[in-house]
Parts: structure tokens; sequence; C-alpha cells
């Protein structure tokens, strides 16, 4: 059956307001100033320039984060390269594939052992919300163990989508400030998650 | 001729100090550059493109990764000694950058008056300085292992210590043989043995094989990159680092391979020698200053084709077992290093009594 | 502490306990040697390894459960997800396993066609793990080179079905579309491309001393030992049992083709790993026999894509919006409330890592009442610590790829 | 072991020559292999500049069908849902009211209908299973997104165009479609 | 240089080398201080041999040479014993799990 | 080939006689049980035999039937004969009470990892077993999942009330 | 005060400090890492001496091969402060008073040796270099120079031997 459209016009914009909310105002000063606010947006430069992800893959999603390191899409591209399975090095934490109940623990160790600033992403249905896989055994979504930054739908998502949520992260990181990792509220985020 | 290492006159200081910062800096930014050029390189070889979006083509991605990597966490795991584990890219750094003190990156050019030689300490043991501090590049992979704290890293320093030491020996025969040749052992001379005849890789091809075979394993490049293969030990020796001790590390790797490149460039090739050039006749036409900026062009070439080697290599062959590579280096590199030195030597001691080739 | 104390402490340690002398060495799970997810709990005397403790289960996801509560047709998704290399290969062993249980009859070109699907994904799988050996001995290269001609394999799928890797390909009595014009001009792509591609991939790695030398003689086993652990596959196939579920129980048509079994003589990773390149090369052959035998049908025949089973396979979309009967089929098929036959079947397909058995049970339910998969990877991972016993710890990390260890089918 | 089958071809397993031994030619094949790449085209899609075409038949997005006049052609059967092996859409049925006609294709329609999209896993059993034409699966993968809350897509996400009241929009979402 | 103060040098090096040997119990210890010990004589040698050559060489040019080619020896002496004494060591301390001296006295056990 | 359905039958039934029951051919594959306590002995048989060599185990599971009383799981091999290349089914049935069944471990190392998932999902006690513990879930986990009165997905389960809809 | 004078000073205190931290370290690491630090100093003075071949052959043979030994051996026992093995504290003392008497009559022995007009030439000489070292221990000391190769076989060997496990 042919389709009438081929696309959707309407999809969700994603608002990196949304999820970072950017440290309040002290009361009486004027923001970060000049120079402070220069120097984080040439970090945030540099650092969404050279994320370097952690592939924590279990499954499909995985194997499609291969054809997206691949050729043909290069996620060297974005200065995402050197794959680490070393936590202490990394920056992002690339969450691919069904996390069981067995794994959560060890994803949380994961992401304890990265050093700040880090990121998360949850790629595939079953990192994010266990997908299909309501079952006894499936954690459902890695939320429940650690903080999300950027969720990418798919089952498993196409290499153009796990680079769209990679874009996703970028200007996440783009655009944080160099005091969110100092603040209350991220401190109050780690402690809901049991972490410090 | 040596220069004294304590005649100290304070314009010699401030040249030297302005060679040596000079040097540092070009180290460093070669070693940035080919932070970026591996990620290049690999990206061609194996059909991709490579980094393109921090600045045009990506060139900036060097700069990115440092800013990164300074902005980081520093993270000193709880267990290990702290001491150390500070040490150790420390003095993987340095050794790194101490080898640049004898290489002659040009001859001499003429400022203010003054003649100045562009190599930071023309020391008649030259090659044995180097050798001394290749040597001494073991500790920052072994300390830093060691102090990690982690079974991963243990292993790889010891796999990486006990692999830079073998391959050492190997590599000083196959040097001997060059030495047999030069009488000398400041590179400066060797470099100026090479300007009129042929480079000594012509008469020495088996121990330039060796001595690049091992450069490869004293810079801990595939195929010997056992003590970080990450595919076994997960990064080896430098898996708990992070921030910039990390880059420490990554940045002394690289540096390592510029100043190998420099040494063999240095050796077997001639040095800042221009090819097919009469390099004398040249400087008086075209003046001192002009040549010595070409002779340090055409070294500063010589040593980019070998990085490209390097990597080149890299991307393409697999890398060794441990067992495998410790045979390869006492029962293949030093048999042969050994014969090719006796070789040489025999043939030396044939023309000192007077008997010719053809 | 007094002196005497002191020395005490140290004199008692030789004389009563046995020192340890050997190292624990924890592989995994997020090991990168361990693709997936398993762990691996070595013992190491220096880098020899005296014995090994495997840990599955990390990604146990209650497939077998999930099934029972599933019609049939809503299975598929979770045969996708067992080897999610060759996702194909096990939509289409379940399809035939559910035709078997309800007696549908299939029409030869549609298992032709299965033919060409199932071979394309044994290649895929069998490109993966055979790069994947290149990458754990450091050889990167070669794996993007292949993974260039894998990306074609997935745009074939991604014409048939519309999605490249758990594609959800195939319905109970056949396609749910016909092969169009595009999937024929990639696979002539393919067929034109491939062979060079897997040629110079042999090139970078066969012949390599660095590289025969890493895997000759590391994790072998004997062909006694092999079938006794249940090894099925090429990796049995290396030990040199010339078993082929294709050959032995020919399902699909499989009966209708020429092709060899490749076999090796020790077991150890080379011979899988040249199985594994031979079977590449056969696969091809495979490809391009059905690809003749397809072009031979005519006129209607060669428009045939599924099974003429009106209780199986959904009605065409525009009979449904038309037709009352077609629309009650539809509604029954979607609502799972066709017709079950009770009974219990085995049937087996030959997966990209061995025999991949279903086991359905159906007492006549909406859903199966049990569904049991064969799972090769799980049967013969548990030879790991024998196969790995006394070689060193890179040799671990080989011969961890080469039995291509697919984290979702071992752990279900 | 005793031959199964007559079809057994033992694969090569030649002992090293002296030539191999030497390490030097497989690893100069080898480089000069790798090297020939680098003057290959390379195949990389420069990926949010330029993209990649979907096949025709690629199952991404759900969109929500109207008919030529536009009006929403679900009925709220629940057949979709049935099908989901996610349960990953919920919907709400109502009657529809006199003077909706306009609106709603059937007498009943979805007041309410949403997919999670993070538990969706683009089967495409709901399109397959939708007798009324009304839900089909787009040529465009999901966006990603920060929050949970946003991936649950309702009825004005996932609703396409109006063909008469918003016809560029419609003509948009149409798409130029490659002959093949 | 006055070659008394290569002399005290010297001896201060030797002295620690000597008081190292006696307070420690790590074998492993207690042969680096040998190690220093052979390098503190070392660097009177060399000493040394620079005096002869200051006072000799005139007549000889190669006057105190003599004294650097024996701190060349004694460095290969140094090189085998610690290859032989670490192998001892590594030994003992597989058969006893311990490098302590104090306990390395009975070789029987 | 010379082993038919027929054959094995016969040669099963010569030597176990009443014990081995229930034979059947659904979908060509000739399947037949035996009690419980005769397991290995079935097993052994079927392995030395010089004409049956049943000696590659396919596959190894559970059922679990709570509408039958004291036959309620019942463990199943599939066996092969690769020379033949013949397959058949063998079952033996247990109570849900004390499932005890000895174990193939001995005859098959592959059988090592089989009973431990059958053990993990149903319980099975495999008498003899060397490591009997479970294997996919977490070691924590107190009953059998994939008994029929256990449901799908975990009832200590908190998160199905969140702002997740759909279920 | 020369330059020469200062960097004797330098080096010498250094030197002096190293050696102390050697045996007061409680991780044998650290122990192994000053023992280096003394070797560097020993060196620079060699280098003050113009000895500078034995100079860059005692950073290679010492620094650059024998404690790296020493680090392997601690590192496979895992020694460190932990396990370090720990003398009573009057033995110590005693051991301390032991060296220090040995230094105070050696001082007090040389103190009036005759020695006061003699130096050791720093910065000059030609002895210290290798071309001359090279003729004299290959003419003069070619016996000694073979006989050391059979000691390092030996001594290999004798490794080995002993190193091997049963």
């Amino acid at each position: 059956m042919p389709r009438p459209v081929r696309f959707n016009l309407n999809p969700q914009k994603a608002d990196t307001k949304d999820h970072i909310s950017m440290v309040d105002m002290p009361d009486g000063y004027s923001g970060e100033g000049f120079f402070a606010t220069k120097l984080s947006e040439v970090v945030g430069l540099a650092r969404k320039n050279s994320l370097w992800p952690l592939p924590f893959a279990t499954s499909c999603c995985g194997i499609e984060f291969m054809a997206t390191m691949a050729s043909h899409y290069d996620f060297a591209r974005f200065g995402a390269e050197r794959l680490g399975f070393s936590p202490r090095q990394c920056d992002l934490l690339m969450v691919m594939g069904t996390i069981a109940k067995k794994m959560g623990p060890i994803v949380k160790q994961v992401y304890l052992q990265m050093a700040e600033p880090r990121w998360v992403m949850a790629v595939g249905a079953c990192a994010s919300s266990g997908g299909i896989f309501d079952s006894y055994s499936v954690l459902q979504g890695i939320d429940q163990v650690v903080p999300v930054d950027v969720y990418v739908p798919g089952c498993p998502p196409r290499p153009e989508a796990i680079l769209d949520g990679f874009i996703r992260i970028q200007d996440l990181v783009g655009e944080e400030s160099l005091r969110r990792r100092n603040s209350d509220q991220y401190k109050a985020l780690l402690q809901s998650y049991g972490i410090q | 001729m040596h220069v004294t290492l304590l005649a100290i006159d304070l314009a010699l200081v401030i040249e030297k100090l302005i060679l040596i910062a000079v040097i540092v800096t070009v180290s460093l930014l070669v070693a940035m550059y080919e932070t970026y050029a591996e990620r290049k390189i690999a990206a061609f070889i194996q059909d991709r493109r490579g980094p393109n979006r921090a600045g045009p083509f990506g060139i900036l991605q060097p700069v990115a990764d440092g800013l990164k990597l300074f902005m980081k966490e520093e993270i000193v795991p709880n267990l290990s000694n702290k001491f150390l584990f500070i040490l150790g890219p420390g003095l993987a750094m340095l050794t790194a950058m101490m080898t640049s003190a004898v290489i002659p990156w040009s001859s001499h050019i003429e400022l203010f008056g003054r003649t100045i030689h562009l190599q930071i300490a023309d020391v008649n043991i030259g090659i044995l300085y180097i050798f001394g501090v290749v040597s001494m590049g073991v500790y920052g992979v072994m300390i830093g292992g060691w102090a990690s704290n982690n079974k991963f890293s243990l292993l790889a320093a010891i796999r990486g210590a006990s692999q830079i030491i073998s391959y050492e020996l190997a590599m000083g025969i196959s040097l001997i043989a060059l030495l047999m040749l030069t009488q000398s052992l400041s590179l400066k001379t060797i470099v100026q043995q090479q300007q009129d005849g042929l480079y000594y890789v012509a008469y020495q091809p088996v121990g330039f094989l060796i001595f690049l075979i091992c450069a490869f394993a004293e810079c801990n490049r595939t195929p010997f990159d056992l003590s970080e293969a990450e595919s076994e030990l997960n990064f080896g020796y430098h898996q708990e680092y992070s921030s910039m001790k990390l880059g420490f590390y990554l940045f002394a790797e690289y540096v390592n391979m510029f100043i190998s490149s420099a040494v063999m460039a240095t050796l077997y090739f001639g040095g800042y020698d221009i090819p097919f050039v009469n390099d004398a006749a040249f400087g008086a036409h075209y003046g001192q200053n002009m040549l010595a900026i070409l002779q340090g062009l055409s070294l500063f070439l010589k040593v980019v084709i070998f990085i490209f080697f390097f990597m080149w290599v890299r991307w393409t062959i697999p890398r060794f077992r441990y067992d495998q590579l410790m045979r390869l280096g006492w029962k293949g590199l030093i048999p042969l290093s050994l014969l090719n030195m006796l070789i040489t030597g025999f043939i030396v001691l044939l023309r000192q009594y007077g008997w010719h080739f053809s | 502490m007094n002196e005497h104390q002191m020395n005490e402490h140290h004199i008692k340690l030789p004389e009563g306990s046995i020192e340890k002398t050997t190292t624990t060495l924890n592989l995994g799970p997020t090991h990168p040697a361990t693709h997936g997810v398993f762990q691996n709990i070595l013992e190491l005397d220096g880098e020899r390894i005296v014995s090994a403790e495997q840990t599955v289960g990390y990604i146990h996801r209650a497939f077998e459960k999930i099934a029972e509560r599933r019609p049939l047709y809503q299975i598929t998704p979770l045969t996708d997800r067992l080897n999610y290399c060759s996702a194909p290969i096990n939509n289409m062993g379940w399809h035939m396993t559910c035709e078997k249980l309800l007696g549908v009859n299939i029409p030869k070109r549609v298992d032709y066609l299965r033919i060409i699907i199932m071979e394309l994904s044994r290649i895929s799988d069998h490109l993966i793990c055979n790069s994947v050996v290149g990458v754990d001995s450091g050889a990167y290269t070669g794996f993007l080179y292949v993974m260039q001609y894998r990306e074609l394999i997935y745009e074939i799928y991604e014409e048939i079905c519309g999605s490249r890797l758990t594609t959800n390909m195939g319905r109970i009595g056949g396609f749910e579309r016909n092969f169009n014009s595009a999937v024929w001009e990639k696979l002539d792509k393919f067929l034109a491309e491939y062979p060079a591609v897997l040629t110079e991939f042999q090139n970078l790695f066969n012949r390599n001393r660095i590289f025969m030398e890493r895997t000759m003689g590391t994790g072998g086993i004997s062909a006694e030992r092999a079938l006794n652990y249940g090894f099925t596959g090429p990796n049995l196939r290396a030990a040199g049992v010339d078993y082929d579920v294709r050959v032995h129980s020919p399902y699909s048509s499989y009966e209708d083709f020429d092709f060899k079994v490749p076999v090796g003589r020790t077991g150890d990773n080379y011979d899988r790993f040249m199985v594994r390149n031979e079977e590449m090369w056969q696969s091809i052959d495979i490809i391009n026999q059905a690809y003749k035998k397809i072009q031979e049908f005519k006129g209607a025949e060669a428009e045939v894509y599924h099974a003429d089973a009106p209780e199986y396979y959904l009605p065409a979309k525009e009979d449904v919006y038309t037709k009352m009967e077609a629309l009650i089929w539809h509604f029954k098929i979607v609502m799972g409330e066709t017709e079950m036959t009770p009974g219990e079947v085995y049937h087996s397909v030959e997966g990209a890592n061995g025999e991949l058995g279903f086991y359905l049970i159906s007492d006549g339910g909406r859903a199966p009442y049990r569904l049991h998969f064969r799972r090769p990877c799980f049967i013969y991972y548990q030879a790991y610590s024998e196969l790995t016993k006394g070689s060193m710890l890179s040799d671990a990390v080989i011969t961890m790829s080469s039995l291509n260890l697919i984290a979702g089918e071992m752990d279900a | 072991m005793q031959a199964l089958t007559s079809r057994s071809k033992t694969v090569e397993r030649k002992p090293m020559t002296i030539w191999e031994r030497l390490y030097i030619p497989a690893i100069a094949k080898g480089m000069s292999i790798t090297f020939g790449h680098i003057f290959k085209k390379k195949p990389t899609i420069n990926y949010p500049e330029q993209t990649r075409p979907f096949s025709p038949v690629f199952r991404g997005l759900q969109v929500l069908n109207r008919d030529e006049e536009g009006r929403e052609r679900c009925t709220a059967c629940g057949l979709c849902a049935v099908a989901c092996p996610a349960e990953a859409i919920t919907m709400e049925a109502a009657e529809r009211l006199p003077g909706e006609e306009n609106l709603y294709r059937e007498e009943k329609y979805a007041a309410k209908y949403e997919i999670n999209m993070l538990r969706c896993i683009f089967c495409g059993l709901c399109e397959e299973a939708c007798p009324k034409d009304a839900i089909y699966l787009s040529e465009t993968f999901t966006a990603a997104n920060y929050s949970r809350q946003s991936f649950i897509y309702g009825k004005k996400e996932l609703l396409i165009p109006h063909p008469k009241l918003q016809p560029e929009a419609y003509e948009k979402a149409k798409g130029q479609r490659v002959k093949r | 240089m006055p070659i008394n103060y290569y002399i005290f040098l010297s001896v201060a090096l030797f002295c620690i080398g000597v008081a190292g040997v006696l307070t420690r119990r790590n074998a492993i210890i207690i042969f680096m201080c040998i190690e220093l010990m052979l390098n503190a004589t070392n660097l009177l040698l060399v000493a040394f041999s620079k005096m002869h050559y200051a006072n000799m060489k005139v007549m000889n040019p190669n006057a105190g040479i003599d004294g650097q080619i024996f701190v060349f020896f004694i460095m290969v002496v140094a090189a085998a014993e610690v290859c032989v004494g670490l192998a001892i060591i590594a030994m003992l301390y597989r058969n006893t799990h311990s490098v302590d001296v104090n306990f390395l006295n009975r070789l029987k056990h | 080939m010379g082993l038919t359905n027929e054959t094995i039958k016969e040669r099963l039934v010569q030597k176990f006689g009443e014990n081995v029951s229930n034979f059947e051919t659904p979908y060509g594959m000739l399947t037949f049980e035996a009690p419980v306590q005769e397991n290995l002995k079935v097993l052994q048989f079927l392995f030395d035999d010089q004409e049956l060599r049943f000696q590659f185990l396919t596959d190894l599971t559970a059922v679990h039937y709570p509408n039958q009383p004291g036959r309620e799981i019942a463990v199943v091999y599939h066996l092969h004969n690769l020379i033949d290349n013949i397959r058949i089914r063998f079952k033996v049935f247990t109570t849900v009470e004390k499932p005890d069944v000895f174990t193939a471990t001995k005859l098959f190392s592959s059988a090592n990892w089989m009973e431990r998932e059958t053990f993990d999902f149903y319980g099975v006690n495999f008498v003899g077993h060397p490591n009997l513990k479970r294997i996919l879930n977490v070691d924590e986990m107190d009953y059998f999942p994939l008994r029929k009165e256990y449901p799908l997905e975990d009832q200590t389960r908190i998160d199905k009330d969140d702002e997740m809809f759909g279920r | 005060m020369s330059v020469t004078h200062f960097l004797f000073w330098f080096l010498s205190i250094v030197a002096i400090f190293s050696a102390i931290m050697v045996v007061v370290s409680k991780n044998p690491v650290h122990s192994v890492l000053w023992l280096i630090m003394v070797f560097f100093t020993i060196s620079g003075h060699y280098v003050l001496l113009n000895a500078q071949f034995l100079a860059i052959v005692n950073l290679i043979v010492y620094a650059g091969a024998i404690m790296v030994l020493f680090l392997f051996v601690i590192m496979l026992m895992n020694l460190n402060s932990d396990t370090e093995p720990q003398k009573n504290k009057w033995l110590k003392i005693a051991g301390v008073i032991g060296g220090g008497a040995l230094l105070l009559v050696l001082v007090a022995a040389l103190k009036n040796a005759d020695t006061k007009n003699q130096i050791a030439q720093t910065g000059s000489g030609e002895i210290g270099l290798i071309h001359n070292l090279g003729i004299v221990l290959f003419r003069d000391y070619a016996l000694p120079f073979e006989i050391t190769s059979v000691l390092f076989l030996s001594a290999l060997v004798g490794a080995i031997v002993i190193g091997k496990k049963e």
C-alpha cells in the first residue's frame, strides 16, 4: 500500500532548555560575567567536539552502533573517536541495548567511575524504557539507575538516529555552564540516584 | 669538536634556552597534530572522513581535545599511591621530551652576528644519550601502571616494561653496527658524514630495519602495543587516568614517535641533509640562513614520512601476542642484529686492511 | 607488638598455607573483548590461563516467558533479537516452525526468496564475526572494509521490510511484500562487488604470520569434545564434523542447491576463521543459484511471494477495505483468534552460529503453550573454559570473538 | 569422526613457507591494500548536511492518516494496540457528534491516541493491523530528545497535515518520491 | 674541586648505605643499599682518576684512565650481581612468600 | 538409512519393556517417555547402543503442566543421531513438589548449562549436577519464573505507575 | 662561588638527601625511585668531572636496567608499605649509630690525610671521553673485558637456572 505522505512534519522539537537548568543567578550579581561566559562557551565548544564515547553496548543497538562507527556514517567526524572501555577517560556513556536487572548495578558502577563532566545517552527502546521486554528480568529504562541526558528511540535506532541523538548531546554540552556540575540542582539530581 | 658543558656564556645560555623553548613547543605542536593526523590517516585508510567538524577540516580537533582534557575532573583512585600516580605521566612526558636535546635539527643559522647551531647540545655521546633516555622511558609506563592499582594496568606495565627492555638490546646492537661505520657518537658528525655520500641506510639496511622495528616497540605502537591493547587490557597502563594525566600519556606516545622518527631520519636518512642537492654549494648560493631553513624542512619532511609510516602500519596489521613478541625480540632480532654487527665489523676490518669492494 | 610476635607473624605464613600463585582477572562484563555482555573470571598464572569461569545472563530478557503471552505473529520481533546479527534467519526459522505446525505449504519461489535472505544474513553474521576477530587481534581496518558491504545487505533488508537490523521480516506463509526492483538491483551490486572485498579481507589476514600465529593452535577442540559439548555450526565444522542442518534436514528447499560444507581439522581459531570465510563464499554461490532459479519463474508464478493460506496470512489491504470476508480474516488474524493446531513441533535451521532450534508446544490457544529456543551460543559457550585452559590472555580474547558469541542469543 | 555427508570441503591450512615466516611479505601486501584505500572514494555520508534516502517502505515514526477531505481515518477499533508487541499504543474512543462529519470519517474516532515512542520498536505491525488505512510508518526516524515525557506522541504530533487546510505542508510531507 | 669534597661525599653516601643495610629487613632494600655503596665507591674512583690526571697529565695524557676503566668493570659486576641476586630473592620469595631477611636466614623450612 | 522410528521403538521396548511408553510421532519425530528414575538408563542406552548411537544432545528443556497433578513438570530431551540423521524426543515427568531428575552431565558436557537453565526457569533439581545454581537470573531470585503461576512481569516492581502510560 | 661549585653542592645535597630517603622510605617503590635520583646526581657528578661516558653508562646500566629490574621484582611481589617488614626500634637505632660511627671514624681518619692541595679536575680533561676510554679498554684491558662477558654469561645462566620453576 503506498503511503499518502512520507514524512511527518510536526515532530517534537528537542530544546535544551527543557533539560539543563542553568544555575540561578545569585542575588546581586548579574550572571556569570562576560569573561566567565566566554570561557564557558569556549569550553563548551571544545567539549562538544571531543566527546569520547564509552559504548556500553549490550545487544542489537551495539551492532547498529558499529554501523555508525563504520565508514558510511563515520562517528569520528564529530570528534567522537577513541572509543574507550575505560570509564575514566570517557565523557559520554552510551548505553545501547537491554539492561537486565543483573546488569543494572554495573551500569551504575561504570557511571560512578566516570570523571565529571559526564553525559549519558540511552540508545534504543530497551535502554530507554525496556522496549518490548516488559519482563521480570529487564530494567525498565536505565534512568532508574543513572540520570540520562538524551534518549534515542528506535529498536534499534538507525545510525542517523544515533547521530541525531549525539547532536542533541552536543547541543547540551555546548550550552552547559561551567558551574552546572557544582550546582545544587545537579547535586540533588545525583542524590536522587543515591550517588554521593 | 665538543662544547664543554660548563663554559657558561650568558648569550649562549639565552640562545640555548630559546632553542629549547622552540623545540619543546614544536614537539608539542607536532604531537598535537600527530593526534589529528592519526585520526585522519586512520580515516582515510579506512574509507572514512575523520574529524571534520571542529574548525575547517577539523583542524581544531586537537585543541578541542586538549581543552576538554584540561577541564575534566581529575580522578585519583583511592587505593593507589597518589604520588606515584601523578609521577607516572610526568615521567613519561619528561623522558619523551629529553631525547630532543641531541638531535641536530638543522645546520647553523647566522643571526645578530652569532652562529647559532640548531641543536641543543652537541655532546659527543649523542647516541648513548638517546639510548640512556630511552631506557628511562620505561618508568612512565611501569610506575603509572603499578600506581593505578588495577590488575589490567599492572599486567600492562609488566608487559610494557619487559618489551621495552628486550627491544632496547636489539636496538643497541643494531646501532653498534652503525657506529662502526660512523666512528662517532655525535649525531651532528653522523649527519655531516652523510651529506656527501650515500645515506647510511644504504650501508646498513638490515640495521635500519631492526632499528625501525625496535622503534615501533619502544613507542608502544602496533604491532607492539601490547601494553595498551584495547581489546585485551583495555588501554592498559593508563586505564585509570583521566583528564590531563591521560593527556600526558597520550602526548608522550606521540612525542616519542616524533623523536624516534627524527632519530631514524638523522641516523639513517641523512638528517637535515637535503637529498639530491649539494648543500654546501646551495648554502654558498642562497645564504646560510636560507639553507638552514630548507634543511630544517627537509628533516621535518623525513620525520613526517616516518610518522605516516608509523600510522600506516598501525592501521594495517594485527598485534603480536606476548610470547611471540618476546620470541621475535630475543630469538629473531637480537641474533640478527648480532650477525649484522659481525658482518659489518668484518667488512670494516677488511677495508681497514685495504680491501675494497669492486 | 613485641619482637616475638612479629617473628611469629612472618614465620607462620609458609608452613600451613599453600600460597596462591595465580591472579584473578575479571574480564567483563564491560570489557571490550566481551563484545556483548558476559563475564569471564580468569585465573592467571602470569599470562597463562589456569582456569576460566563464565557468567552469563547479563541481558536475560525472558524471551520464552514473553512468547507464552504473544500470538504467533508477534513473536517475530522476539526472534529478531535472538541473534541480532542475522535476524532474518531467526525470523524465517520461526515462520517455518509455525508453518510446520499449522501445515501451510510454501511455494517454491518463496522458499528461494527466503534462501536468498537467509544466506545474506549468514554472510552479514560471519562477516561481523571474522572482522571482529581481526579487531581483537589489533587490526581494525579490515573490519571497516567489510562493514561497508554489510551496509549493502542492510539496504537490501530495508527495501524488503523497511528495517535494517531487527527486521521483523517475513510472515507466516511468506513475505509481507514482493521483492521490488530496487532489491534486485542492490543484490546485483552486492553480488558483483562483494567477492572482491572478501578476497581483499582474506589477503589482509589469511597468510599474515602475525595473524596465523595468533590464531593457529589456540582455542582448539577435538571433534569428539565438540560434539559432546553440543557444538554446531561453523564451530563444529571447524573441528572437522561436516554437520550442517541445511544438508542433514533440508528446509526451505535447500535440497535444490549445490553447495559445499567447509570443514576444518583442528577446531582452532584459525580453522573457525577459515571455515567462516569459506562459508561466505558458499553463501554467495547459493545466492547466485537461487537468483537464477527465481528468474526461471514466469507469468503469475513470478509474482508469488506468499502461500495461499487465508487463515494465517493477512489479506491484501485493498481487500480489507472492500471485501467483508477479507476484513473478517484480517480481524481474526490480528486478534490471534485463528485456529491453532495443538501439538508439539521441533524445527531447526542452520543459524549463523549453529543449529537454531524452535521447540514449540501449542495447546490450541492464542499463544504458544511453551516455546523453547535451542540457542547454539548458549550451548557452546560452556566449552570456553576448556578451550582457553593453558592458553594466554590474548588467546582467550581471540577465542571469545572467534566463537561468535552473541549475547542476545545466549541469554535469551 | 566419520564423514556425515559427501559435500565436505576441507579449508586451506597450509603451513607457513619460509618466505611467509619473514613477516615482511604479508605486511607489505596488507600495507599496499590499505594504502590503496587512501585514494578510494569515501562512502561516508556527512549526516546532518547530507542524508541518505530511506527506502520507500522504511518503518519510522508513525503517522495518523487523513482522507482526501482531511477527515481523520482512525475509528479507534484498537487493532493496532492489540497487534503492538510493545504495548506502546493507547487510545480512547469517542462517538462522533453531529456536526463533526468534516473532522472524522467514521462514527467513532480516537479522542486520544498516544504512542510511546520509547517503547515502540517500529516493527510495523500496527500499520499492517489497521483495517482503515489510518496509521502507517513514515520514512523518517523519531528524533532524540531530552525527557521521557516528550516521547509520548499524541494526536497533535502524529496527524499528518490537513490536505485542504494546510496544502503546502501536505505537499511537503508527501516529499519527492524518487522513481525506482 | 678539592678532592676532599668528593671523599667526604662518597664517605657519606657509603655510610648511609651501611646504615641502610643495618636498619632494614627487606632484602630488596638491602640490596639497593649495597648498590648505593658501590656507587659511592665509583664516584670516589672517578674523582681520584681525575685527581691523578690533574697531577700527571703533562707526563701521561692518559693518566688516571685506569680508574674509570675500573668503574666500568664495577658496573659490569654490579649488573651481573643484581641479575643473580634478584633471581635469588625472587626464588626465595616464591618459596617463603617473604622478603624479610630475618626470615630468610632459615634456609631450610 | 537403516534406522527408522520403528526400529528405535523396538529396541527400546525390547530393552526397557513397560518402562518406556507413550510412543508418538508428531511431525515425524519419535517421542516417548520414561519414568523419571529411568532417565539416565535410557539416555545411556541410547548413547551406547551400537545401532542407536544417539550421541548428540540437541536440546534439553522443561515444560510446566500445572493441570496434570503428579506430572506437572516434563523434562524434554531432544537427541540426534548424526550418522543416521534421525532425531528423537524423550520426556520424563516429575512432580512440582519434588522435581528431582538425574543429571545427564556425565554423558553430555553440553547438558551442564542447559540443566542449569532449566533449574533456573523451573526449579528442576538435577541430582548429581556439579554446579547447580542459577545461570541467567540473579542469584537472589527466589522463585522459578517460567512456571505458569508466575506472571511475566516482576511483581515487586514499583515503576508500573510512573508517568509512562500504556500498560 | 662558581657555577661548578654551585652545581657540586647542589648535586651533593640532593644525593645525600635522596640516599637518606632510600633508607627511610617505607614503600619499596619509593626507595627505588629515590635511588634512581641518587644515580642521577652521581651521573651529574660524572659530567662535572667530564667523565661523560661513565655518566651515561651509569644511567643506562643503573637507572635504565638495574633499577627497572628492581622495580619489576617489587611489582611482581606486590610489595608496598603494608607488607614491609619492620625491624625493632632499638635495632634500627643501633644500625643508625653503627653507620654514623663508621662515618665518624672515616671522616676522622681522612681529615688529616694529605689531600689538601689535591684537586679533581672538573670540566676538562680528555680521559673520560669515549674515544680514549675505548682505546684503553680494548688495548690494555682486552682480557678483562672478555672475562666480563664470561661473567655475564654465567650470571645469565645462573639467573635463569635459579629463576626457573621446577
